[in-house]
């Protein structure tokens, strides 16, 4: 339908993507906003018109969904694995059109192209760090939801542990929500009086708490870390209590997989599977402020195992 | 032990937050006005504090910030107690739907004005001077009550207080008399010469004020941020704390702290491993069966004030 | 200065609610020390013009002057101001709290920020030994008898140094001793130097007490006069404005068979205290039995057992030969009981809903109203149509909502929907509380013509007057105990007032 | 006597309608100032609402569920309950529906129908605790709702998980498609808008809704329970059992939006980390509604356009959809203040006489 004429949607001269963000909002300081800022720089170096929608509810996903692809949009995504049926309907229902999603693995729909990561991978090198510089051999993981995207990081960093410090316990904590902020530092400040010296979260903004818990007890003069995910946490909240970032590179996937459909070679059909070997996760640059460089070198040595297949790193728990 | 200290600490970081709103909510309805608005009045406080304390250290403000956080939460909620004052008072709308109402405006205002006053951002920004624990001199370092009791944050104290004096105001004081007999029997408050529409008035503008502590709390002593879902759902624990606490300052508390241990308890359990076998479900449930099961055990004997959800008109008998 | 003699004078005081008068052209004059009756039926006006003088709303027109002096009176605190208190028709007591919070309510004495309790305790004592008005300053004024509460009401205004005092029906709760009591202290009272303004529907106490008598009808003033040359039945056709005959005829008492019997009903308190303590009684078709003796003796719980509304915990009723144990209260119902509430408001209507929908209340249920799943609606407007013509209800239609009624014609609604029900046992309680003569004398009438057709009748009432006229035997229950019996055509007030008060026997 | 009618008439219908004028009016401004073109912004609401066969269908899709969520809590207030547990009813329905439309074999129809009855049963029962709680704890079915809720989203979490997970999913596995209650050929015609048995099932219970409490006995009784219990209960109607009866009804209807939601729209139940919230939403539209038959409907459409619209909004205008929360809540406003709504518009003195 028209929309009044303010969206210059593209009616042949330059293309358009759209996005269509879970349940909360596209500047979520997480992967929504990851993959809008992929799209915002495919703006600037390519002039692509880019636009989202923030559905309020899951039923209002489809609809958005279609609102894009009734505009012609050439590329729509959807930025979570909890739209996955969603777009699958409306493929299907629009056959001329493109979609893709993040964090899925939606397999065998010709004109969806879904990107999926190897949480597990990265955050096999998290658990390296975490074990090797844990002093008290007590580390802790908060988990928003019991979920299989969550349950991976929690087994990669398990394991991750392991494999350089035995003896060190992983304790885990699912918190039960993603946007819990509260819950989040109580769940910190349960493991840190516990004796846990580092936190691994995959809770997006619940995982506040847990910096806002480590950063009062280092202002209580008590060094606690956290580790961060998704991006790095440490731009946000400082390398007092950053130790380092697990990375999940949405906005680079998001950028070159629009730039290739866009430019001729849509990969429809397909997963895109990225893990350390396509730098779709990793740890953070920032890592080396507050991690020696032995550590980051052990961590390299691990690195190269799993990429050359030596290590099989675990996806469930 | 240290354990069962830390879990009662917890508890009340939980708790403060849940008995202001409740304070705030057992105001009102002592003066007769039912309170099903404590959650909006909460969101509203979260906001203005962060705000107010975001503000404050753009100012430079520093450690004096998160109190003017504090004071502006108070002092701004005020537009939204007035308008439940008039919709409640002045124009006798029915206080369920005027809490409603008041729940469903403040949270789309306010979510409205942080994307309206930080360019479309999810949250408020940041703000890095929150209130800190604060370790009571020598009470502090007793053993066991020390760490349960004397380090906590100034708005626990702050909670306490007001509940102290709140309940000496309610129950030894003149105004006290006059609001507890506007709840129970508006018609001998006015027969006796005093004005019931003024404690009616002062009782719910307060009764808002006091409930947006609650919300100021969260956000400065935990979250740091105002976000759509700083409050979720708290407002109607705190609801549920009032009646627990049959409408008396420290009847609240108790039903505040009861609901905070559960929720404390919660994180506590779950990072035993010998507890793994549970569903973390289980963990989420307990907060609210624990309530529930409170409410069985003494629901019975709660007694709200009689004129409670009425409207005063002198001319009708 | 001059005394002055003129308290408080009205003139051509009017008040309107919507379009309507309820006060139209009333002119009043009291004067210092004297108790000046003020007379009228149902809804003729009064509580309002009263409540107009206490400041609750403002006169659409006229003045009032206050020791001679016009003085616009902006609400109860400032009439209180000027010296003049009121002691209500629906009392404005404070159940939760003490004799003394209630009291002291708005003038509480203090040290530093605190109420002195201590002090206003005293001074409770002390007020209410000056004016030998019996109440324990400390007990809660939910646990308190309606008569005591009245006491409570007036030390609340004397507390507040009323000189002028109006009182708005408050005999009508009242037991004989408890309004003998009352009459005294308001000649206490005025012999103080106060002035009262005394509300009521009961000529012989207007004789027995009042110094002038002021009557309206319809809102609208009609005369004043001095009691001493003037009597019942003036009074009585200067307020309803016809003569009316307060004569009862019915026939012969001849009891049929036993409807109703109780034998050794027992009722506990949680608190453990005794509530009926061994009750037996009878009541045999063709005869009213009256229930005597001082609110909060056990009455409600006696009525509400009978018809199951309560548990009792040991005891036998018996009706018509059956014993009520295990039965539901529709089970009693459809056994030919019909009942008549003492709460109007409370129990016996439902206030929001109309006059005819309130007339099925007991029996929608039944094939005679419903067809199994939807009601009647036509056949049920039209028995309600019948109904107030029969009983004489009246209101603008049967569809009328029953909140806006007055008082007595929300009585007419229940007793046209008890009677016309054909019990063969009456249990109606209080059936005339705050009516006026016209109504009272019209539900009498249809008690009577129910005893004479046969009916069984239990009448529980705190009117003597009421229980005189119309008993064929009257059972005296005091502290839940039925502690005699007395004939109603040799007994007097005296005796019943002295055996309903415990004493005697 | 016909004036008066006539009067209230206008009365009702006009409030709710300035009301919503006034609101919207306000809901411009605010966009002004915020600077949006408001113009634009509720074009492109109609334009999304009624763009296309799509959207007309979808709308219909959103407005069923709070229709049924504002008679669910109509019914209970017409008995003097407030339910506000509607949420957790539904979660009921939607998982108990949920099982059997995944678990059982069973002929299509046939299927769906058991699964949407026992789903319906399930959130009766939901709603017969808080009865229970009320009558035999006299525990406040406002605090009791609002627990359950959560009790019910994680009780649901457990089902999904533990009964039927779907492998590396955040959902439960799909209903099989002979549990199905889609229109499919209709959904055809409407380019694949989820339209389901909703469709006839809903106007049946707003019919009934307007029955049982204009025609048969049992509503008299109900609104009896509601205005006066002890009146009630002095006249032999069994208070307690009302109650639970009302609640039963409630609780059901919200299952019947869970069912809907599970076998009818997503075909499976996802883990979400909150109830849906339409139970708050049917607050507000019974409340809005006054608790009648067509005030009810009336504002569960208002409410389902511009929540549907507010899409567009943003789409069209860039308009974030707290502005129609906004609207919303303030068209409650002044449903539930007239008095305001008259000082807004002095000239409609007569039309708003009440106010208690
Ligand atoms: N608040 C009100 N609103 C509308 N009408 C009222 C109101 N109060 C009283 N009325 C009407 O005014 C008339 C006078 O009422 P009022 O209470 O003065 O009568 P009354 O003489 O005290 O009767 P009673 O002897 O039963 O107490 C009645 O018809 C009543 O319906
Ligand atoms: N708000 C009102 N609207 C209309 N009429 C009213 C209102 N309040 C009171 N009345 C009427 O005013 C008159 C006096 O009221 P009042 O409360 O004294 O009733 P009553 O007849 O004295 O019965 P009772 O005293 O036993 O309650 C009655 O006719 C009553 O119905
Ligand atoms: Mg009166
Ligand atoms: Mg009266």
């Amino acid at each position: 339908g028209n929309e009044g004429g303010t969206t210059s949607t593209s009616d042949g001269e330059q293309a358009s993507i759209g996005m269509v963000t879970d349940l909360g909002s596209v500047n979520d300081k997480s992967f929504n906003q990851s993959a809008w800022e992929g799209l915002q720089k495919l703006k600037e170096d390519h002039g692509y018109d880019v636009k989202y929608l923030e559905p309020q509810s899951d039923a209002e996903v489809e609809p958005s969904l279609l609102q894009f692809v009734n505009n012609k949009t050439d590329l729509t995504w959807a930025t979570a694995a909890t739209l996955e049926d969603a777009v699958k309907n409306i493929a299907e229902t629009n056959p001329d059109a493109k979609l893709g999603i993040v964090d899925s693995a939606l397999e065998g729909v010709a004109n969806v192209v879904s990107v999926s990561f190897k949480e597990n991978e990265g955050a096999f090198l998290a658990g390296v760090v975490a074990g090797t510089m844990t002093e008290s051999d007590k580390v802790g993981f908060v988990g928003g939801m019991e979920i299989p995207v969550i349950q991976r990081f929690h087994a990669g960093f398990a394991a991750g542990v392991k494999a350089v410090n035995p003896d060190a316990e992983v304790l885990v904590n699912y918190v039960g929500a993603f946007n819990r902020v509260d819950m989040g530092k109580s769940a910190a400040a349960t493991m840190y009086d516990a004796g846990v010296d580092i936190i691994f979260h995959a809770s997006g903004g619940t995982g506040n708490g847990i910096f806002n818990e480590a950063q009062e007890r280092f202002n209580a003069g008590k060094q606690v870390w956290v580790i961060g995910v998704d991006k790095d946490q440490s731009l946000e909240f400082g390398n007092d209590i950053t130790l380092t970032s697990m990375m999940k590179y949405v906005d680079q996937a998001v950028y070159d997989i629009s730039h290739e459909a866009l430019t001729g070679q849509f990969p429809g059909g397909e997963v895109v599977r990225l893990g350390l070997n396509e730098n779709g996760v990793g740890l953070a640059d920032t890592s080396d402020i507050n991690v020696s460089q032995e550590v980051l070198s052990k961590v390299e040595e691990y690195k190269e195992e799993i990429i050359n297949g030596n290590i099989e790193v675990p996806e469930t728990p | 032990m240290e354990v069962l200290a830390n879990v009662i600490n917890g508890s009340i970081v939980f708790a403060v937050a849940l008995a202001l709103g409740a304070l705030g909510g057992m105001l009102s309805e002592r003066a007769g006005v039912i309170n099903l608005g404590v959650e909006g009045f909460m969101i509203s406080g979260a906001f203005f504090g962060a705000i107010g304390a975001h503000y404050a250290e753009t100012l430079n403000l520093g450690g004096l910030s998160p109190w003017i956080g504090l004071m502006t939460a108070f002092i701004f909620t005020g537009l939204f107690s007035f308008l439940y004052v008039m919709a409640t008072l002045k124009f006798k709308a029915d206080h369920v739907i005027s809490g409603v109402v008041i729940n469903l405006l403040s949270a789309n205002a306010t979510f409205f004005l942080v994307k309206l006053l930080f360019d479309g951002a999810a949250d408020t920004p940041r703000i890095s001077n929150m209130f800190r624990r604060i370790n009571i001199p020598l009470l502090s370092d007793i053993p066991f009550l020390g760490i349960a009791f004397f380090r906590s944050y100034p708005t626990t104290y702050l909670a306490l207080a007001i509940i102290v004096i709140g309940s000496y105001i309610l129950f030894k004081t003149p105004i006290g008399l006059r609001v507890r007999g506007t709840g129970e029997n508006p018609g001998s408050v006015d027969t006796a010469g005093i004005n019931v529409y003024k404690i009616k008035f002062w009782s719910v503008m307060l009764s808002g004020s006091l409930s947006a502590l609650g919300g100021a709390t969260i956000v400065l002593t935990s979250n740091g941020n105002f976000s759509f879902n700083t409050i979720a759902g708290q407002g109607y624990i705190a609801i549920a704390a009032v009646i627990l606490g049959r409408w008396k300052p420290y009847g609240v508390m108790w039903g505040a702290l009861l609901f905070g241990f559960a929720q404390a308890i919660k994180d506590q359990i779950q990072i035993f491993p010998s507890f793994d076998a549970i569903p973390t479900e289980v963990f989420y449930l307990l907060p609210y069966v624990i309530t529930l099961i409170a409410l069985i055990l003494t629901g019975s004997k709660s007694k709200a004030p009689k004129a409670l959800g009425t409207h005063y008109d002198s001319s009708v008998k | 200065m001059k005394r002055v003699e003129k308290v408080l004078e009205l003139k051509n005081i009017s008040k309107k609610f919507g379009e309507f008068y309820a006060n139209k052209n009333i002119n009043l004059e009291i004067g210092r020390g004297q108790i000046h009756a003020l007379l009228g039926e149902n809804g003729a006006g009064k509580s309002t013009l009263m409540s107009t003088v206490f400041g609750l709303h403002q006169p659409d027109g006229g003045e009032i002057y206050v020791y001679e002096r016009q003085i616009k009176i902006e609400n109860p605190n400032h009439a209180i101001k000027l010296g003049i208190g009121m002691v209500h028709q629906h009392f404005k007591l404070v159940e939760d709290f003490t004799v003394t919070e209630n009291i002291i309510l708005g003038m509480e004495p203090k040290i530093g920020h605190r109420i002195n309790m201590k002090s206003a305790t005293k001074e409770v004592k002390d007020l209410s030994e000056k004016y030998g008005l019996k109440v324990d300053p400390n007990s809660k004024v939910e646990n308190l008898a309606v008569g005591v509460q009245q006491k409570v009401e007036i030390l609340k205004a004397l507390y507040r140094g009323a000189n002028i005092l109006i009182f708005d029906e408050p005999t009508a709760v009242l037991t004989p001793d408890e309004i003998g009591e009352l009459l005294d202290i308001m000649k206490t009272l005025v012999a103080e130097g106060k002035s009262i303004v005394l509300i009521t529907h009961k000529l012989n106490e207007i004789m027995s007490v009042a110094d002038k008598c002021t009557v309206i009808r319809r809102g609208e003033y009609i005369k004043t006069v001095d009691i001493k040359d003037t009597d019942e039945n003036e009074l009585a056709q200067l307020m309803v404005g016809k003569t009316i005959s307060k004569q009862l005829d019915k026939n012969p008492f001849n009891p049929a068979d036993k409807i109703l019997e109780i034998n050794h009903l027992h009722l506990v308190s949680k608190s453990g205290r005794k509530i009926l303590d061994d009750v037996s009684l009878t009541v045999h078709g063709g005869e009213v039995l009256g229930i005597a003796g001082v609110d909060g003796n056990g009455q409600s719980e006696l009525v509400e057992s009978i018809v199951n509304m309560i548990e009792t915990n040991t005891g036998e009723i018996k009706i018509k030969g059956q014993s009520t144990k295990g039965k539901s209260i529709r089970d009693i119902f459809e056994s030919g009981v019909s009942y008549v509430p003492a709460d109007r408001h409370k129990h016996g209507l439902v206030l929001d809903k109309n006059i005819s929908e309130n007339l099925i209340l007991i029996e929608y249920y039944k094939k005679q109203y419903n067809d199994g799943l939807n009601l009647k609606k036509m056949l049920i407007r039209d028995e309600g149509k019948q109904k107030m013509q029969a009983f004489d209800i009246r209101a603008e239609s049967e569809a009328t909502i029953v909140r806006g009624m007055s008082g007595g014609n929300q009585q007419k609604v229940i007793l046209a929907r008890e009677i016309s029900r054909n019990p063969e046992l009456l249990i109606i309680v209080q059936p005339t509380r705050g009516l006026d003569i016209g109504a009272i004398n019209f539900i009498h009438n249809q008690i009577i013509r129910l005893r004479d057709q046969g009916v069984a009748i239990l009448l529980v009432s705190f009117e003597l007057e009421e229980l005189l006229s119309l008993s064929d035997r009257i059972n005296i229950i005091f502290d839940g105990k039925i502690i005699g019996q007395v004939d109603p055509n040799n007994t007097n007030d005296t005796e019943l007032g002295l055996m309903m008060a415990g004493k005697g026997v | 006597m016909n004036a008066v009618a006539k009067h209230m008439k206008n009365r009702n219908i006009l409030v709710p309608i300035l009301a919503t004028i006034i609101a919207l009016v306000f809901g411009a401004i605010i966009m002004l100032i915020a600077g949006y073109n408001p113009v634009i912004a509720y074009q492109s609401l109609l334009n999304k609402v009624f763009g296309s066969a799509y959207d007309i269908g979808e709308v219909i899709r959103a407005i069923i569920p709070l229709l049924l969520s504002g008679f669910a809590v109509a019914l209970a207030n017409k008995a003097g309950l407030l339910n506000i547990g509607v949420d957790g009813q539904i979660t009921i329905g939607a998982v108990a529906s949920l099982l059997v439309g995944t678990l059982v074999d069973f002929p299509p129809i046939i299927h769906g129908f058991t699964a949407l009855t026992v789903g319906v049963i399930a959130g009766g029962l939901w709603g017969v605790l808080i009865a229970y709680l009320k009558t035999r704890f006299t525990i406040n079915e406002v605090i009791s709702s609002i627990m359950l809720n959560y009790v019910a989203l994680y009780l649901s979490h457990m089902l999904i998980r533990g009964i039927v997970p779907q492998e590396g999913s955040q959902r439960s596995a799909l209903i099989q498609d002979s549990a199905s209650i889609s229109l499919n050929s209709l959904s055809e015609l409407l380019n694949g808008a989820r339209v389901h048995w909703g469709l006839f099932i809903t106007p049946l219970i707003i019919f009934g809704f307007y029955y049982f409490f204009n025609k048969t006995r049992y509503g008299y009784e109900t609104e009896v329970v509601g205005l006066n219990n002890h009146a009630a209960h002095y006249a032999g109607i069994k208070v307690n059992r009302i109650i639970t009866r009302t609640m039963f009804i409630s609780g059901a209807i919200g299952g019947l939006i869970g069912v809907f939601d599970t076998l009818g729209v997503y075909k499976y139940m996802a883990i979400s980390t909150s109830t849906s919230g339409v139970g708050f939403d049917g607050v507000a539209i019974a409340l809005l509604g006054g608790n009648t038959t067509i005030g009810t409907t009336l504002s569960g459409v208002l409410i389902g356009v511009l929540k549907y619209g507010s899409q567009g909004m943003q789409f069209g205008a860039g308009v974030p959809s707290e502005i129609i929360g906004m609207i919303i809540s303030l068209i409650i406003f002044f449903v539930a203040a007239p008095g305001l709504v008259k000082k807004l518009l002095p000239n409609m003195e007569h039309t708003k006489k009440e106010v208690q």
